[in-house]
């Protein structure tokens, strides 16, 4: 009865109904078994979906069976499903890996709290993917982000409650901001529906509400991207959250947030309304040097492990927009496949320190001294995902890297690609401290002599540090979706 | 009026008042809303607005304690913000149809099959109602599912948690 | 708890009435101004006042925590139950025309059950928050 | 383009900015979060407000009305104040752990605590 037609209802749908399911049954042993199910469920819906559109091109699905734009669509296309894949498989994994950290973090009253949360924050990012909706979209990154908050102040430190209540302060001025730009673009064209948008947004007389539109848009998906200099409150939200929740929102959070930017500025807006109209290109690759710049000094000076990945990634996300504000096709796959690398490099480096966590109770500098020998695979696998991050060749990183500097190069602008090879060495330095750490060091006699993390946490880590090493060599696949979505993007028109 | 308890709100510092004050705001609100029309929308801000966020900002400050330490000594930052923000927006609403101009797109477009079919094809004469429940029936949904996440968000804050056991939850 | 006599028997008299309105609201949706989520805010407005007349624990007993957490999740359960019958009766999902055999009777019918859903969500969520406050508050009185 | 003509859109902006005023300018978390309202229920205006005819009736159909005010702003507004409430309850019970945890909800004194821990440390 349920065919393949209706697989984007079912992706979004799914999760969502876990959610009531977990919280009735109110078992933590339940709870688990279904949030990895839905989580398994919606990775396998997102491989056929994307493998779909590959063979027959964009999907769209009407809710209800009212035509858009009446109705509610949910559109499927080279770059949704490519995003749907990366926001899945992390969840799925990021699930797996729940069970044992979750069990040691959390109290047991708490656990079919946590997998209702975290399946509606699955549901709600995958939700924002696939939507064909501006509406819709507010709608499921509130889902998205409110559980968020949640997750993040279940962080077992006090200062996770701060951590929280900060990042529900900017995120709801983000998605408030966001609501206004919509609106504006409401009032002008009359339609919320974002191929219709697109459609009518050219034929608008006067620019000026659509123009504020964008920058509406622009602040308050940023602020959601933790784009700089609008990032103040991603390192303490990754710092204090759970471990498991820092890994799931490093890898997708940020990441469905650019999605949507990329979205609104290429299809919506089209690249001649954005790069002509308002000097975005110049502001974009501006703020993206700086984030750089100064997001990788920072992280090369912090004590927490957290904490440093936490600044690398506001770091790794100006070069994701880097890609963006080149606005060509090699800065756009780039940007893309950096998304996808980036999501798993990050995803791979903070499960680890997750198995950190529950051996040493912390996750400071001073707890990695000597893990080399007491963890051996887990400090391993962080040096592998830490090349990854560096972008040597033979890991994910560097593909993406490569393209960055393509890009860079096809526009003239041969000081960025200098400036991509040039910050690098900053992430050498930061990664070489934790290299440093955990082989060079002796173990303080006063840090607990704990074993390897439990198999449990390993193993779906190393499945994300295999996936970097693995798409460092076959990159048919995200290399291969990112550039059919960045061709579809400047192709103009969705 | 509504400006003038804003600006209320921003120099009042003992927060109980504050929190009377933003309920008749939010009243004032539900007024002005039904002037436009809006009386679907006006019972939900009554409701909600008025009723159910006030009860909840007393019952948190009951808990929190209700006065402001005196403001923080960097002020020009925020007001460069406001400023920047009315430049945006005022900017942008230049280029808006005038109030109350039935030729403007959001009336021309996607409205007229609401209004002339909806009652027909949903058998629903309050239109508000047939679009939220049925055209943008999955909206609706994702806001059901949003108010379930914030009770279960605050189940999950403020569930009591003794460790020995004492406090017996019913 | 509170002793007097005049709020006592005005809120008992009240009570029934405030359930009643909720009802009206609730199924005049259609017509009028209101729906689900309206009627839901107005039926746990009924309780709260309850709980504040004859004191939480009372309310509790009226109104069960763990009944009140059912409510939450049972209201969404709902509402997708609706969007699955749709896929099931083989159209898209949460899709009213397919129904009963005629369309408009679909939609009134689909329309019917997710305000039913909404309105044990909303009901449920704003007692739980209710609850969940003025609990905490007691807690500690206790504690001090 | 007259005063009169664009008279709420400039209303709306006033409260918009003076609600984000004070959710950046005040330090107190529950204040902030009141601003935080303040800001969401001016979008509400911003939207409903260009949906007014003036003559026109609330959007429920009937043989006595030929105009009605816009109906989609007014579901999508429904879906922002349910938001809007559920990001309230949220940030308040946020805010209520955090003065069990601190003893203030005092952003400088929270701040300070956290300083001083890490200085005892």
């Amino acid at each position: 009865m349920l065919s393949a037609e209706h697989l984007p209802a079912l992706q979004v749908v799914v999760p969502l109904a876990a959610a009531p399911l977990i919280v009735l049954l109110r078992r933590p042993g339940a709870a688990w078994a279904i949030a990895a199910a839905a989580a398994a469920f919606a990775f396998a819906c997102a491989v056929m979906l994307a493998w779909r559109v590959a063979a027959e091109g964009a999907i769209s699905y009407e809710l209800g069976s009212w035509a858009p734009p009446w109705g509610i669509e949910y559109r499927v296309d080279a770059l949704s499903s490519f995003v749907l894949v990366l926001v899945a498989s992390i969840g799925a994994v990021a699930a797996l890996y729940a069970r044992r950290s979750i069990a040691a973090e959390l109290h047991v009253d708490q656990h079919y709290l946590f997998y209702t949360m975290f399946v509606l924050c699955l549901a709600g990012l995958l939700g924002m993917t696939i939507t064909g909706d501006a509406f819709n979209l507010f709608v499921f990154m509130e889902i998205s982000s409110l559980s968020m908050y949640v997750l993040i102040a279940l962080g077992s430190h006090r200062r996770a409650l701060l951590a929280g209540f900060q990042y529900l302060i900017l995120g709801t001025i983000g998605a408030t901001c966001f609501v206004i730009g919509v609106g504006l673009l409401y009032l002008s064209t009359g339609t919320l529906n974002i191929a219709d948008l697109a459609l009518r947004v050219q034929e608008v007389q006067d620019l000026r509400p659509v123009l504020a539109a964008l920058a509406f848009l622009t602040v308050g998906i940023s602020l959601k991207a933790a784009l700089f200099p609008l990032h103040l409150w991603l390192p303490n939200a990754y710092t204090y959250a759970p471990s498991v929740v820092s890994a799931f929102l490093a890898a997708t959070a940020t990441k469905v947030s650019i999605y949507v930017l990329v979205r609104f500025y290429f299809t919506v807006f089209g690249e001649q309304l954005v790069l002509e109209a308002l000097p975005m290109s110049e502001v974009l690759i501006g703020l993206s040097v700086l984030a750089i710049v100064t997001a990788s000094l920072v992280a090369v000076f912090q004590e927490d492990l957290k904490r440093m990945f936490a600044y690398s990634s506001v770091a790794q996300i100006g070069y994701i927009t880097l890609g963006v504000g080149l606005a060509n096709t090699s800065g756009l796959t780039a940007a893309m496949v950096h998304l996808f690398n980036h999501g798993i490099t990050k995803g791979a480096i903070f499960l680890l320190l997750g198995g950190l966590a529950l051996r040493a109770g912390r996750t400071g500098f001073d707890c990695a001294a000597g893990i080399a020998r007491s963890m051996p695979l887990t400090a391993f696998g962080m040096v592998i995902a830490g090349l990854s991050l560096i972008g040597v060749p033979g890991t994910a990183g560097f593909i993406s890297k490569w393209y960055l500097v393509l890009g860079a190069i096809e526009q003239g602008q041969w000081w960025l690609a200098a400036l991509v090879v040039v910050t690098s060495l900053i992430a050498v330095a930061y990664v070489w401290r934790l290299v440093e750490a955990a082989y060079l060091t002796e173990p303080a006699a006063a840090t607990p002599q704990a074993g390897e993390a439990p198999l449990s946490l390993l193993v779906p880590a190393w499945v994300l540090v295999a996936a970097c090493v693995y798409f460092g060599f076959e990159t048919s696949f995200n290399v291969g979706g990112a550039r059919a979505a960045a061709e579809m993007l400047l192709g103009g028109g969705p | 009026m509504m400006a003038a308890l804003t600006v209320a709100i921003v120099v009042q510092r003992n927060l109980f008042s504050v929190v009377v004050l933003s309920g008749v705001y939010s009243f004032l609100m539900a007024t002005v809303l039904v002037a436009l029309d809006a009386v679907d929308v006006a019972m939900t801000e009554a409701s909600v607005g008025a009723g159910m966020s006030t009860v909840l900002l007393l019952g948190a400050l009951y808990l929190c304690g209700g006065e402001e330490a005196k403001p923080m000594q960097r002020r020009f930052l925020p007001l460069a913000v406001a400023i920047v923000i009315v430049a945006a927006l005022v900017y942008g609403t230049f280029g808006l149809p005038a109030f109350s101009d039935s030729q403007a797109p959001f009336h021309t477009h996607v409205i007229p099959r609401y209004l002339i079919d909806g009652p027909k094809e949903t058998g629903v004469p309050n239109v508000v109602t047939a679009v939220l429940a049925s055209y943008r029936g999955f909206d609706t949904l994702g806001e059901v599912v949003v108010v379930f996440t914030a009770g279960i968000g605050v189940i999950a804050l403020l569930r009591p948690r003794r460790k020995g056991g004492k406090e017996k939850r019913k | 708890m509170r002793t007097e006599i005049v709020l006592r028997v005005v809120g008992k008299l009240l009570i029934p009435f405030m359930l009643l309105f909720a009802l009206y609201v609730q199924f005049h949706g259609d017509f009028g101004p209101g729906g689900g989520f309206q009627a839901g805010v107005i039926t746990a407005a009924a309780v709260i006042f309850y709980a504040l007349i004859f004191g939480l624990p009372a309310a509790r007993r009226v109104v069960p925590d763990r009944v009140v957490e059912t409510m939450v999740a049972l209201g969404v359960a709902i509402y997708l139950g609706v969007g699955f019958a749709g896929l099931a009766l083989g159209g898209n999902f949460l899709d009213y025309f397919v129904l009963d055999p005629n369309p408009v009777e679909g939609q009134h019918r689909g329309i019917f059950w997710i305000e039913i859903g909404v309105l044990v969500t909303v009901t449920g969520v704003m007692l739980k928050i209710f609850y969940m406050f003025a609990g905490r508050g007691r807690g500690d009185e206790r504690d001090q | 383009m007259t005063f009169a003509s664009h008279y709420t859109y400039w209303m709306t902006i006033l409260l918009m900015v003076g609600g984000l005023y004070i959710v950046i300018a005040r330090g107190n978390l529950i204040k902030k979060l009141i601003g935080l309202a303040i800001f969401q229920t001016s979008v509400y205006l911003l939207y409903i407000a260009p949906g007014k005819l003036i003559g026109g009736t609330a959007p429920i159909v009937s043989e006595a009305f030929k105009v009605y005010s816009n109906p989609l702003p007014h579901v999508l507004i429904l879906t922002a104040i349910v938001v809007g409430v559920a990001t309230l309850a949220l940030g308040l019970a946020i805010a209520v752990r955090i003065s069990e945890a601190y003893g203030s909800v005092e952003e400088d004194e929270i701040l300070s605590v956290d300083r001083n821990e890490v200085d005892g440390a």
